[in-house]
C-alpha cells in the first residue's frame, strides 16, 4: 500500500496543438496545478498521432498515456478528432486482447478553454495510474 | 450473389479436374494465362508460376500442400503497378483472396484483368513439416483433406473459418458435391462471363454445397473461439506475452512474408527508430537492461496496429518464423477482436472502406472517457445527494 | 486623384471581422474601431446566437495576425466623431483610448496581478478576462481601482499604462464598413420572463458564456445554491414578447432545441421542456437537430402564450402558458433558459447623423434592395445584425460580401507584408544545438532555478550552448534573443517561452532574424507547462529538463527546407447561369478577373419563372451586364464534362454546341441552383383548382382571384424522403396570403410550424390581416377531397371548404445532376443532397468557425452558392454569391502562392512511398494525389494545412510533415520519459 | 601492459564476474551481451545491460552461450550508427560478430570508439531452431565438455563446424575456451590490447595471476584443420551451374530473411526490395510471352546472385542466413563457398583488420538479368 502511495506515475499527455494545448494554456492562465509528472506531448492534430506514438511510451517508460484534442465538430481540420477516436479503438482493441492494461491510454477531448477540464483530467488520470500501479511494461527489459 | 452454379466432372479427383478445366480455358482463349502453384524443379516445394504454355501446367496444383508464398504478394507484385492486358486467373486459397482483397484496396494489386479462383480449402501443412520429407508430407497432406481432417495441417488453418469461397470470381465447391464432381460457383459478373465464354450454363442448385459449408464453418467457428480463449490464457499479460515473444529474433521475416504487410520499408526498420548510442543506454538505465536490436515488442504490437484491420489469418507468418513464435495464432485473434470493433471483416469485400480510412461521427464513444465534471472543484457527489435528497 | 485605400471599419460584428480578414488579405489597410475596451468585449452575437459551445478560438487568429503584419490599426474605446467627403475619398475623425494593456507588449506574467492590493469578488481589480480565449486580455475594473500604479510600476515590459489618454484621430479612407454589433434585449425587454426577478431564470447567451469556458458542463447551469437543477424550460423569447421588442433569427429555434440536447447529453435524467410558438428550423441541418431532440427525450411544447412567474424564495419559476387549443397550462421549472432575439442596434441614430445612412422602420440600418451591404450613402456599407437579425453565417459571409462592393470604391493594394530575412544555409555544418530559456523579466526566477535548469541542460547530449534571455515576445527582446542565436554560432534552436500558438510568428521572427529557419527550431511552453501549473521546485525541475530534452532531441534532427510555391490560375468557372452565377459572375468580372460562365439552359436567368417583376427585372439587369461584359464568356447549353486539377489549377473541358472547350480555371462556383419539389396527391394535376404558390402567383398576376383559399403548408418538406425545412415556403405563402386577404378572399393555412423569419413579421401581419391558422400533426398531412362545392380540405376532425388549394412546395436539390457534379468535381454532397459548402460540418451544417476560419481554400477552390447549397431566398442567394465573390476575391489575384503554413508542410519519402493513396483519402484538403507514372503520392504544398492525417495515417513513415518526421517524434517521445 | 590473466574460477563465472565488476566499478556503462529473456519458458537475446545484478549467480546473462539469436555485429552496427558511444560499453560477441562489426566499422555504419570488445574462441553455436524450443540448456554440459577437448558437438550448426576463423584476431579481451581442459576451474584472458588491459588493471573484484603462454596451442591448430576439412567437404555438396542454382533456389519464397539477419547487408532498403524492382504488368507480360512461364513473385536468383555480388567479399560466414531460411536453404555455405574464392581473388579477409580497405565492389546490375528465372 505505502508503496503505491509513494509511486509517482509517469504519464505523457499528448495535445493537439489547437484545444488540448489550448486547455493547458488556460489552465495556466487561471493558475490552475496539476502533478508534475504529467508531460505533455503537442503534436499538430490527433489525427496527426500516429499509433505507434501511443504504444511506444507504454512500452519505454510511461505509466499512462493520456491524449486530448478537440472536441467532436470542434477540429481545427474538420476530422483529425474522429479520426484519432478511431486509431485510439484500435491500439486499446490490440492492447484488450493482450491484457495489457487498455486502461492505461485516455482519450478525452479538451477545449481551448477548458482549463478546469484540462487540469481535472491530468489530475484524474493521474490518480487513476496511480491506482492501477506501476506499468509493469516499462521496467521489463526484454521488450 | 448468384446461387446456381455449374458441375465438373472430377472422376480422378479435384485436381486434375480443376486443371483440366483451366487448360481448357486457356486454349479457349477465356484466359491468357494463369497464375497458379507449380511444383518446382527439385520437386520439394511449390512456387507460383505465371504461365501461358499449357504444358507447364503439368506440375501445377490448384492446392498444394503447403503455402511457401502468400499468393496475394503473387498478385501484388504481377498488378501493383496497375492493371495488365492479359486475361490471368489466378488460382489461389481463400486467404490468399481476401489478401489480395485487401491489397486491392491499398493499391497494391488490381484485379480489373485478374480472375480470383478459390477452391474449398482443406488447409496447408507447415512449411517445415512438409521440406522435412516432401514426398511424406505430400501423402500425409492428400489423406488428411481426403477426410477434410486439419489435424495434420498449421495451427491457423485449423481454426480457419474463411475456408470456403471469399470475395472471389469463381470458386470450385468440393464440399457438399457428388462423388466425382464438383461445384463451379460464379461469384461475380466476371465470374459469370467466364462460365458463358466457357459454355457452362448455371444449373446446378448449391444448396449442398452452401449447406455443408455453412455446417463446417460453425465447426470451425467454435473451434477457433476455443482456440483463441486458450490462446488468450496463454500470451495474457506483460508475462504471457513476453513469453511468447521472448525467443524472438528480430528478423522481421513475419512482417516481409505477411501479404498486407505491403510497405517497401517496414516503419519498424526505418530512420525513426534507428537512435543515437546515448538514447539506448539511457532506456537501458530505465530497465536495467534493453534487449537489443531494441523495439521487439514495439515492432510486434505496432506492426498489428498497422496490419491487423487487413489481416487475413492465412499463417505464412508463422510458417516463416524461424523461432516457430505462434505469430500468426496470436495475430488471428488480435485481428478477429480488432476488426470486430470496426464491424469489418478483411477481405470480405472490396465495397467495405478500409476502417482507418473512413469514419462516423458518431461511434465508439466507449473510448471516449468520460468526464467526471469538476474533478477536484466543486464536490459533484454532494450535489448529486442533494438531488437526490430533492 | 486615385481613390483612397486604406477602410474604416466601425464596429467588431463577425462580419467586421470577416471583412477585416478578408481586406488584409486582399492587400488593404484597415482602420478597426472597437467600441469595447478589449478585443471581445462586444462579440454578442457569437455568444448569443452560436447554438453551439464549441471551441472556434482558432478562427479568430487573422486578426492579431493582421496586426502583427501591419494591415490593421486597431482602435479601443472608439468612438466616430466625423465623416466627410465621399465615397473613396472619405475623411474620418474619431478618438480612442488604447487598452490598459498592449497586449502586443505584454508578456503575460501576471506580475500586474499579483501586485494588486485591490480584491474584489476573489478577483484583483487588474484581471483576465478569460472570455477572450485566444488571448489573455487584461483589464482594470476602474470602479474599484485606487489608481495606486503598483502595476505599472512592476510592469516589465511597460505594456501596462493605468491611465491611457484619449486620442483623437483623423484618417483618410476609401470607403467605410458598419459592423456594430445588435443589442440583447434588456431584463426589462424580457420582464414577461421573469428576468432578474429569479435565480432559476437565465439568458442562453449566458450559458454559452460560461460555457465557452468549460465547453458546457453541468457548472454552467448550476444554480446559485451550487444545486444541479433536474427541471428545464428553454423558452424561445421572441415567440411569446411583445412586438417590436426584439426579433428573431432563423437560429433561435436550433438554438433552444440545441441546448436541449446538450442539457440531456450531461443529465441524462432531467426533464428538458423546449417552449416555442413555432419550430423555424429554416437552416442547413436544422431540422435534424429536432430530431435529435426528440430521440434525446426533449419535450417540445408548442404554445401560443407564454409567462414565467418567479417563486419568492423558491430555486423555481413556474411558466404559464396555453396550448394551440387555447387551454392554460403551468409546468413548474428549476431553471428557465431564455434564448432571446435581437434588439435593433443601439448606435443607429448616431451614425445616421455621423454618414448620413438611414434606417429601416425597425431600426436597422437600411440596405439598398437586392443588395448585401450597401446603404443609402455610396461607399459606405453595413454588415451583419446591423442591418437586420442575422444568423452568423449570413454576418460572416456579409463579410466577404462587402469585399466585392468596398473594392470596387478603393485604390491601389496598400499592403504587403514584408519579406523575411535572409536565412542561412546550415546543411552543411554540424548540428550545434542552442537552447534559450525565457525568465520572463524575472518572473520565472521566482518559481524555478534557472541557474540548476541552465547548468543541467548543458550538460544534455547534443546541446552546444545554453543561455537565459529576458523574454522573447516584445519587440526588443525579439531582436535581443536573434543578437543572442546568431552570436552563440548555433544552428538549431529550442526557446523555452510560452504559448506558441499565438507568438509563434514573434518566435519565427527571432530565429528568422538570426538567420535561421524555423523548421530548426522548436518552442517549448515553459510557462504552461511547468511555471504555472506547478509548485514543487525539484520536479519542475525535472520537468523542464525532460521538455527541454525533448525539443533538442526534435531540432537536432530537423531539415531545413524554403515554403514551396505553386501558381494560381486567375480565371474563375462559374457552373449555372441562375440569379447566383450570374452574380458571382459579376463581382468577379468586376473586379477584372475573367470570367467563364457555363449555362445548361438555352438562356441565362435560371428560374425566373417564380419571380416578382422587381426581381425578375434584376435579373435581366444583370444577364445584360454579364452578357456585356468583355472579361465574363458565356457558354450555354454547355455543360462540364471534364475536370481535372485542383484549387488554383484546375483544367476543365466545357462541352457547347459548338464541341469541347479547354479552361483553366482557379476557383470554380458551383450554382446550378435546384427546383421545385413536385407534389404528389393532394388532387394535385387532378383538379385544376389544386395549385403550388407558384401557380397562385401567376394566377394573381392575371388577376384571377376567388373567394376561399386553403394552403398546405410543408408539401415535400420535412418528410422522410426531403428531411429539410426548405426555407423559402412560409414567408412566400404568407406574403401571397396576405395579397389574397386584400383581395377580400378568405384564407386558411394548414401548417406544422410557421417557419418566418426575418425583420419582416409575415406571421404576425397575417394574422392581423385575419388569415386563419391550423396546425396539422407531424406525422400527417391534411386530405384534400372534392365535394360538390368544390374542394375540400379534411385535417382530423376539422374539415374546410375551398376554391383553390395551394400547395407550398419546397425546394428539392437537382439529385441526378448534382450527383454527376459532386463526382467530378469531388466535392461532397450534404445529407440532402446540396452541394456542402464544407467538408466537415458536424455536428451543425453552418458551424461559425469553418466560416471564420481563414482558408479560402480549404474547400478546394469550389464554392457552392445560392439554391445549389440550400434553399435560399432571392436576395440571400445574391449573398451567398457575393460571399463567394469576395473569398475568391482574396486569392485569385496571387499568382504564386506559398503554402498557408509556408515551410510547415507534409511531404514525401519517394523510396519508401508505396502508393497505396491512403494519404489521399484521408487529407481534408485535397493536398495529396498519386502520381499515377511513378506510383507515389505527392503534396500540393499550397492546399496543404499541415494537419498530419497523412503522417498517421502512412504505415511506414513515406509521409511526414517537415516540422514532425517519424525520427524527430519518437526520439522526443523517448527523452519526455527519461 | 599486461597481457593475460588467469582467474581461479570456472570461465563462465570469471565473465560474469568481470562484466559485473566492470559495470560497478563503473568502468563501464553497459554491457551488450547474450541473455535470457521472457519468463519461465522464455528464450535468448542479446541485451544492453546497464544492471550489474544480471551477471550475478542468478542474473538473466549468459554471456558465453552457444548460441547466435542475432549476429552481434550488426546489433553494435545499430548501436553505434548515429554516433559513438559517449561512455564505454564491454561486448561479449563471438568471432564472426566481431569480424562483421569490422566489416560494418569500414563502411561508416558504426564506431568502435568506446567499445571494449570481448570474444572468445569460438566452440560453435547451435542451430536457432534448438534454442526455440528449450532444448539449449541440456545440452550444455555436453557443449562444454567438446570444447575443453578441443572438438565440437555433433549438433553445432554445419556453418560453425566449417568455420576456420574462430580465433578472434581484434578483440581487446579474448577468453580462451576452445581446449582449455580446466575451463571449469580455470579461465584464461587473454589482453590482446591497451585497451583491454586498461580496463581490466586494478579491477577490484577479480583477482588472478598474470597469464604467460600462447593462445594458439594445439587443440586451436587441431580443431582448425579438422574444420578446414570439413569445410571443403560442405563445398564440395553446393550444387553447381545454373540448373543447380534454379534446383538449389527453387524453394526460396523470397522472404528476403537471409539480407534481413545479415550483418553485411547494412542498406536500409535493399535494392532488390526497392521501386527499381518492381514492374509495371507489361515486363511480365513481354517476359511470359518469350518464356512461356514466370515465377512470382519475380528475381529469385536474380536477388540471391546479386546479393552475392554485393557481399561476398566481405561475408564473414557467420551462418544467421542459413539459420533463419523457412525453406531450408544451405545459404551460409553457398556465400561462404563463393566468399571465399572472392575474397581469394582481393587476398581480402573480411574483418581481420579495421584499417585495411575494402576491396572496391564492383558489379553490374545487367550482367545478370539473363539468369533470372
Amino acid at each position: 500500500m505505502s508503496d503505491k502511495q509513494e509511486f509517482e506515475p509517469r504519464i505523457i499527455y499528448i495535445l493537439c496543438s489547437w484545444c488540448g494545448s489550448g486547455g493547458g494554456e488556460t489552465a495556466a492562465a487561471h493558475h490552475l496545478h496539476y502533478p508534475e509528472n504529467v508531460r505533455p506531448y503537442r503534436v499538430n492534430c490527433t489525427g496527426a498521432l500516429p499509433t505507434v506514438h501511443i504504444i511506444r511510451p507504454l512500452i519505454e517508460g510511461a505509466d499512462g498515456v493520456a491524449i486530448s484534442g478537440c472536441h467532436p465538430g470542434d477540429c481545427h481540420y474538420n476530422d483529425g478528432n474522429f479520426r484519432a477516436r478511431r486509431r485510439v479503438a484500435l491500439v486499446k482493441s490490440i492492447l484488450d486482447t493482450l491484457d495489457l492494461e487498455p486502461e492505461r491510454v485516455w482519450f478525452r477531448y479538451v477545449a481551448h478553454g477548458e482549463g478546469r477540464r484540462f487540469v481535472d483530467t491530468a489530475t484524474e488520470f493521474n490518480d487513476h495510474i496511480k491506482k492501477l500501479g506501476p506499468n509493469p511494461l516499462k521496467t521489463r527489459s526484454d521488450t | 450473389m448468384n446461387n446456381k452454379g455449374a458441375i465438373l466432372p472430377a472422376e480422378d479427383g479435384v485436381e486434375s479436374a480443376v486443371i483440366g478445366w483451366l487448360k481448357e480455358a486457356l486454349s479457349k482463349k477465356v484466359f491468357d494465362a494463369l497464375l497458379i502453384p507449380v511444383e518446382v524443379p527439385a520437386g520439394d516445394s511449390f512456387a507460383y508460376l505465371l504461365l501461358r504454355n499449357p504444358a507447364l501446367l503439368e506440375n501445377a496444383s490448384p492446392l498444394p500442400p503447403v503455402m511457401p508464398v502468400q499468393g496475394a504478394k503473387a498478385i501484388s507484385r504481377l498488378t501493383m503497378r496497375g492493371n495488365g492486358s492479359k486475361r490471368v486467373a489466378a488460382i489461389v486459397r481463400p486467404c490468399e483472396a481476401r489478401a489480395a482483397i485487401e491489397l486491392t484496396k491499398l493499391e497494391q494489386a488490381h484485379l480489373d484483368n485478374l480472375w480470383l479462383i478459390t477452391v474449398d480449402c482443406p488447409g496447408v501443412l507447415p512449411l517445415s513439416d512438409y521440406l522435412e520429407d516432401p514426398v511424406a508430407g505430400a501423402a500425409r497432406f492428400a489423406e488428411a483433406s481426403q477426410r477434410w481432417d486439419r489435424a495434420p495441417m498449421r495451427p491457423v488453418c485449423q481454426i480457419c473459418h474463411h475456408f470456403s469461397m471469399p470475395a472471389s470470381d469463381l470458386h470450385i465447391g468440393t464440399l457438399g458435391s457428388a462423388e466425382g464432381t464438383v461445384f463451379v460457383i460464379p461469384g461475380s459478373p466476371k465470374g459469370e462471363r467466364v462460365m458463358e465464354n466457357l459454355g457452362m450454363p448455371l444449373d446446378a442448385a448449391l444448396d449442398d454445397w452452401a449447406a455443408r459449408v455453412k455446417e463446417m464453418e460453425e465447426v470451425q467457428r467454435e473451434r477457433r473461439r476455443q482456440a483463441h480463449t486458450d490462446l488468450k490464457a496463454g500470451i495474457a499479460g506483460p508475462d504471457g506475452l513476453l513469453d511468447v515473444f521472448s525467443s524472438c529474433i528480430n528478423c522481421h521475416n513475419c512482417q516481409r512474408v505477411c501479404p498486407v504487410c505491403y510497405c517497401r520499408q517496414c516503419y519498424f526498420e526505418s530512420a525513426a527508430l534507428k537512435l543515437p548510442p546515448e538514447n539506448y543506454l539511457a532506456r537501458a538505465g530505465r530497465k536495467g537492461a534493453l534487449r537489443f536490436p531494441p523495439d521487439t515488442l514495439l515492432f510486434h504490437i505496432g506492426r498489428a496496429s498497422h496490419m491487423v484491420l487487413s489481416c487475413v489469418s492465412c499463417g505464412t507468418c508463422e510458417d516463416a518464423c524461424p523461432m516457430s513464435i505462434p505469430v500468426a495464432q496470436v495475430f488471428s485473434l488480435l485481428a478477429d477482436r480488432a476488426q470486430e470493433t470496426f464491424g469489418y471483416v478483411a477481405g470480405r469485400s472490396l465495397e467495405d472502406p478500409l476502417p482507418l480510412v473512413a469514419y462516423e461521427m458518431d461511434e465508439l464513444h466507449q473510448v471516449e472517457q468520460p468526464y467526471v465534471e469538476t474533478y477536484h472543484g466543486l464536490q459533484i457527489a454532494d450535489c448529486e445527494q442533494e438531488v437526490q435528497d430533492a | 486623384m486615385s481613390n483612397e485605400s486604406t477602410v474604416l471599419i466601425y464596429g467588431t460584428n463577425l462580419g467586421g471581422y470577416r471583412a477585416a480578414y478578408a481586406l488584409g488579405k486582399s492587400g488593404h489597410k484597415f482602420i478597426l474601431l472597437n467600441r469595447g475596451s478589449y478585443v471581445d468585449e462586444m462579440k454578442y452575437q457569437a455568444l448569443a446566437q452560436l447554438p453551439l459551445d464549441f471551441c472556434w478560438i482558432c478562427g479568430h487568429m487573422p486578426q492579431r495576425l493582421f496586426k502583427a503584419l501591419g494591415a490593421m490599426q486597431d482602435c479601443y474605446n472608439a468612438e466616430l466623431l466625423e465623416v466627410s467627403g465621399e465615397a473613396g475619398h472619405f475623411h474620418v475623425k474619431f478618438k480612442k483610448r488604447d487598452k490598459v494593456v498592449n497586449n502586443f507588449a505584454c508578456t503575460e506574467c501576471d506580475q500586474c496581478i499579483e501586485v494588486c492590493p485591490v480584491e474584489v469578488d476573489g478577483h484583483k481589480a487588474i484581471r483576465v478576462i478569460p472570455e477572450a480565449g485566444w488571448e489573455n486580455c487584461y483589464v482594470i475594473d476602474f470602479e474599484h481601482c485606487t489608481r495606486c500604479g503598483k502595476c505599472e510600476e512592476v510592469c516589465p515590459t511597460g505594456a501596462l499604462k493605468v491611465e491611457r489618454p484619449e486620442e483623437v484621430l483623423e484618417a483618410d479612407v476609401g470607403a467605410i464598413i458598419l459592423a456594430d454589433t445588435f443589442e440583447e434585449p434588456s431584463d426589462e425587454d424580457l420582464r414577461d420572463f421573469a428576468l432578474g426577478q429569479s435565480p432559476s431564470v437565465i439568458r442562453n447567451s449566458e450559458v454559452a458564456r460560461r460555457s465557452l469556458l468549460t465547453n458546457f458542463v453541468r457548472d454552467s447551469v448550476r444554480l446559485p445554491s451550487g444545486k444541479i437543477p433536474q427541471t428545464f424550460g428553454i423558452v424561445v423569447t421572441p415567440h411569446f414578447n411583445r412586438p417590436g421588442v426584439e426579433y428573431e433569427n432563423y437560429n433561435l429555434s436550433v438554438s433552444a432545441i440545441y441546448r436541449a440536447v446538450r442539457l440531456k447529453d450531461v443529465l441524462p435524467q432531467a426533464d428538458v421542456t423546449v417552449f416555442l410558438h413555432d419550430y423555424r428550423g429554416t437552416g442547413k441541418g436544422h431540422y435534424r437537430w429536432y430530431q435529435k431532440a426528440l430521440d434525446a427525450g426533449v419535450r417540445v411544447e408548442r404554445a401560443e402564450t407564454l409567462k414565467i412567474v418567479p417563486e419568492d424564495g423558491a430555486e423555481q419559476v413556474t411558466i404559464h402558458y396555453t396550448s394551440a387549443d387555447g387551454e392554460a397550462h403551468t409546468h413548474p421549472v428549476e431553471l428557465a433558459i431564455l434564448v432571446t432575439g435581437q434588439s435593433p442596434p443601439s448606435q443607429m441614430a448616431e451614425l445616421s447623423r455621423l454618414t448620413g445612412v438611414q434606417a429601416d422602420e425597425n431600426g436597422f440600418c437600411r440596405i439598398r434592395l437586392f443588395s448585401c451591404c450597401e446603404t443609402d450613402v455610396d461607399g459606405i456599407f453595413a454588415v451583419g445584425e446591423l442591418t437586420g437579425p442575422k444568423g452568423n453565417p449570413e454576418t460572416v459571409w456579409e463579410g466577404c460580401a462587402a469585399l466585392t462592393e468596398v473594392l470596387k470604391y478603393l485604390g491601389e493594394k496598400n499592403f504587403k507584408p514584408a519579406p523575411g530575412p535572409p536565412l542561412r544555409d546550415v546543411s552543411e555544418e554540424p548540428v550545434r544545438v542552442g537552447v534559450f530559456i525565457c525568465r520572463c523579466f524575472g518572473l520565472f526566477d521566482e518559481r524555478i532555478d534557472l541557474s540548476a535548469l541552465e547548468e543541467r541542460v548543458q550538460a544534455l547530449p547534443g546541446v552546444a550552448h545554453v543561455e537565459v534571455i529576458e523574454g522573447c515576445c516584445t519587440g526588443p527582446t525579439i531582436k535581443a534573443t536573434a543578437e543572442r542565436i546568431k552570436e552563440s554560432g548555433v544552428n538549431r534552436v529550442v526557446l523555452a517561452v510560452c504559448t506558441p500558438l499565438q507568438k509563434k510568428g514573434k518566435y519565427n521572427k527571432a530565429v528568422m532574424m538570426a538567420g535561421l529557419n524555423p523548421l530548426l527550431c522548436e518552442y517549448l511552453r515553459f510557462r504552461e507547462d511547468v511555471i504555472q501549473v506547478h509548485t514543487d521546485r525539484d520536479k519542475m525541475l525535472e520537468k523542464s529538463l525532460a521538455l527541454i530534452r525533448s525539443g533538442v532531441e526534435k531540432v537536432r534532427r530537423g531539415m531545413a527546407a524554403g515554403p514551396p510555391t505553386d501558381s494560381f490560375t486567375p480565371h474563375a468557372l462559374v457552373v449555372g447561369g441562375g440569379l447566383a452565377g450570374l452574380t458571382a459572375a459579376h463581382e468577379i468580372a468586376t473586379n477584372g478577373f475573367p470570367v467563364v460562365l457555363v449555362e445548361r439552359e438555352e438562356r441565362l436567368g435560371g428560374q425566373m419563372q417564380y419571380l416578382t417583376d422587381e426581381q425578375r427585372k434584376y435579373v435581366e439587369g444583370l444577364i445584360s451586364a454579364v452578357e456585356n461584359a468583355d472579361n465574363i464568356t458565356c457558354y450555354t447549353q454547355a455543360h462540364l464534362a471534364q475536370v481535372e486539377g485542383y484549387a488554383g489549377n484546375y483544367h476543365v473541358v466545357v462541352e457547347t454546341p459548338e464541341g469541347p472547350v479547354p479552361v483553366d480555371t482557379g476557383v470554380i462556383i458551383v450554382a446550378t441552383g435546384a427546383r421545385e419539389y413536385r407534389p404528389e396527391g393532394f388532387l394535385y394535376g387532378q383538379d385544376p383548382g389544386v395549385m403550388t404558390q407558384a401557380e397562385l402567383q401567376a394566377k394573381m398576376r392575371n388577376g384571377e382571384v376567388v373567394g376561399r383559399v386553403a394552403m398546405i403548408q410543408c408539401v415535400g418538406s420535412r418528410t422522410a424522403e426531403v428531411p429539410y425545412c426548405s426555407r423559402l415556403c412560409c414567408n412566400q405563402a404568407l406574403r401571397n396570403a396576405i395579397a389574397l386577404r386584400e383581395q377580400g378572399s378568405e384564407v386558411t393555412v394548414f401548417y406544422r410550424d410557421i417557419a418566418t423569419y426575418g425583420k419582416v413579421d409575415y406571421y404576425r401581419l397575417a394574422q392581423e390581416a385575419g388569415v386563419k391558422f391550423v396546425r396539422f400533426p407531424d406525422d400527417h398531412y391534411p386530405d384534400v377531397r372534392r365535394n360538390g362545392a368544390g374542394l375540400e380540405v379534411v385535417n382530423g376532425k376539422q374539415r374546410v371548404q375551398a376554391d383553390w388549394v395551394v400547395l407550398s412546395t419546397g425546394v428539392v436539390p437537382d439529385a441526378e445532376n448534382n450527383q454527376a457534379l459532386s463526382q467530378l468535381l469531388n466535392h461532397p454532397l450534404d445529407y440532402e443532397g446540396f452541394f456542402s459548402s464544407d467538408i466537415s460540418n458536424y455536428p451543425y451544417e453552418e458551424a461559425i468557425k469553418k466560416l471564420t476560419k481563414p482558408f479560402e481554400l480549404a474547400s478546394n477552390g469550389i464554392f457552392p452558392v445560392g439554391l445549389a447549397h440550400s434553399p435560399r431566398s432571392f436576395e440571400e442567394t445574391i449573398l451567398t454569391a457575393k460571399d463567394a465573390a469576395g473569398r475568391v476575391l482574396v486569392v485569385i489575384g496571387k499568382g504564386k502562392m506559398p503554402p498557408p503554413g509556408k515551410m510547415f508542410v507534409a511531404d514525401v519519402y519517394e523510396s519508401l512511398c508505396m502508393g497505396c493513396g491512403l494519404c489521399v483519402d484521408v487529407c481534408p484538403y485535397n493536398a495529396r494525389y498519386i502520381d499515377e507514372f511513378k506510383k507515389v503520392a505527392r503534396v500540393r504544398p499550397f492546399l496543404c494545412d499541415s494537419c498530419g492525417s497523412c503522417v498517421a495515417i502512412c504505415p511506414n513513415d513515406a509521409s511526414y510533415l517537415r516540422d514532425f518526421m517519424g525520427e524527430q517524434s519518437i526520439a522526443a517521445l523517448d527523452a519526455l520519459l527519461e | 601492459m599486461l597481457e593475460g590473466l588467469k582467474i581461479n574460477k570456472g570461465a563462465e563465472e570469471a565473465v560474469r564476474d568481470l562484466l559485473r565488476s566492470l559495470l560497478e566499478s563503473g568502468r563501464v556503462s553497459g554491457v551488450l551481451a547474450l541473455g535470457r529473456t521472457g519468463g519461465g519458458n522464455g528464450g535468448v537475446a542479446y541485451s544492453l545491460f546497464t544492471d550489474p545484478d544480471a551477471f550475478g549467480a542468478d542474473g538473466v546473462a549468459l554471456p558465453l552461450l552457444p548460441f547466435m539469436p542475432a549476429n552481434a555485429g550488426g546489433l553494435l552496427s545499430r548501436l553505434t550508427l548515429k554516433g559513438p558511444l559517449a561512455e564505454p560499453v564491454a561486448v561479449v560477441v563471438k568471432p564472426c560478430e566481431l569480424r562483421a562489426f569490422i566489416e560494418l566499422v569500414k563502411r561508416n555504419q558504426g564506431s568502435p570508439d568506446n567499445l571494449l570488445l570481448i570474444s572468445s574462441t569460438c566452440g560453435g553455436v547451435y542451430p536457432l531452431e534448438v534454442g526455440a524450443n528449450d532444448a539449449l540448456e541440456e545440452r550444455l554440459p555436453g557443449y562444454w565438455e567438446a570444447v575443453k577437448q578441443g572438438e565440437l558437438d555433433s549438433d553445432i550448426r554445419p556453418t560453425c563446424r566449417a568455420c576456420v576463423h574462430f580465433v578472434p584476431d581484434n578483440a581487446d579481451i579474448t577468453v580462451a575456451l576452445l581446449g582449455e581442459a580446466d575451463l571449469d576451474t580455470q579461465c584464461a584472458l587473454y589482453l590482446n590490447t591497451e585497451k583491454g588491459s586498461a580496463f581490466i588493471e586494478g579491477l577490484e573484484d577479480l583477482q588472478g595471476t598474470p597469464l604467460l603462454g600462447e593462445l594458439e596451442a594445439e587443440p586451436i591448430q587441431r580443431s582448425r584443420d579438422q574444420r578446414a576439412a570439413y569445410r571443403e567437404e560442405l563445398f564440395a555438396g553446393v550444387e553447381a551451374g545454373l540448373e543447380g542454382l534454379i534446383r538449389t533456389f527453387g524453394r526460396c519464397i523470397g522472404c528476403h530473411a537471409c539480407k534481413t539477419v545479415c550483418p553485411i547487408c547494412y542498406c536500409s532498403l535493399c535494392y532488390f526490395d526497392s521501386q527499381d524492382c518492381e514492374y509495371r504488368p507489361e515486363v511480365y507480360e513481354t517476359e511470359l510471352e518469350r518464356k512461356g512461364g514466370l515465377r512470382l513473385p519475380p528475381n529469385t536468383i536474380f536477388f540471391q546472385l546479386g546479393r552475392l555480388a554485393h557481399v561476398s567479399v566481405s561475408c564473414v560466414g557467420c551462418g544467421m542466413c542459413t539459420d533463419v531460411c523457412p525453406a531450408d536453404i544451405p545459404l551460409s555455405t553457398i556465400f561462404s563457398k563463393v566468399g571465399d574464392s572472392v575474397q581469394a581473388l582481393f587476398d581480402y579477409q573480411p574483418g581481420r583488420d579495421v584499417t585495411e580497405e575494402v576491396p572496391l565492389m564492383t558489379f553490374e546490375e545487367e550482367e545478370l538479368v539473363q539468369v533470372a528465372t
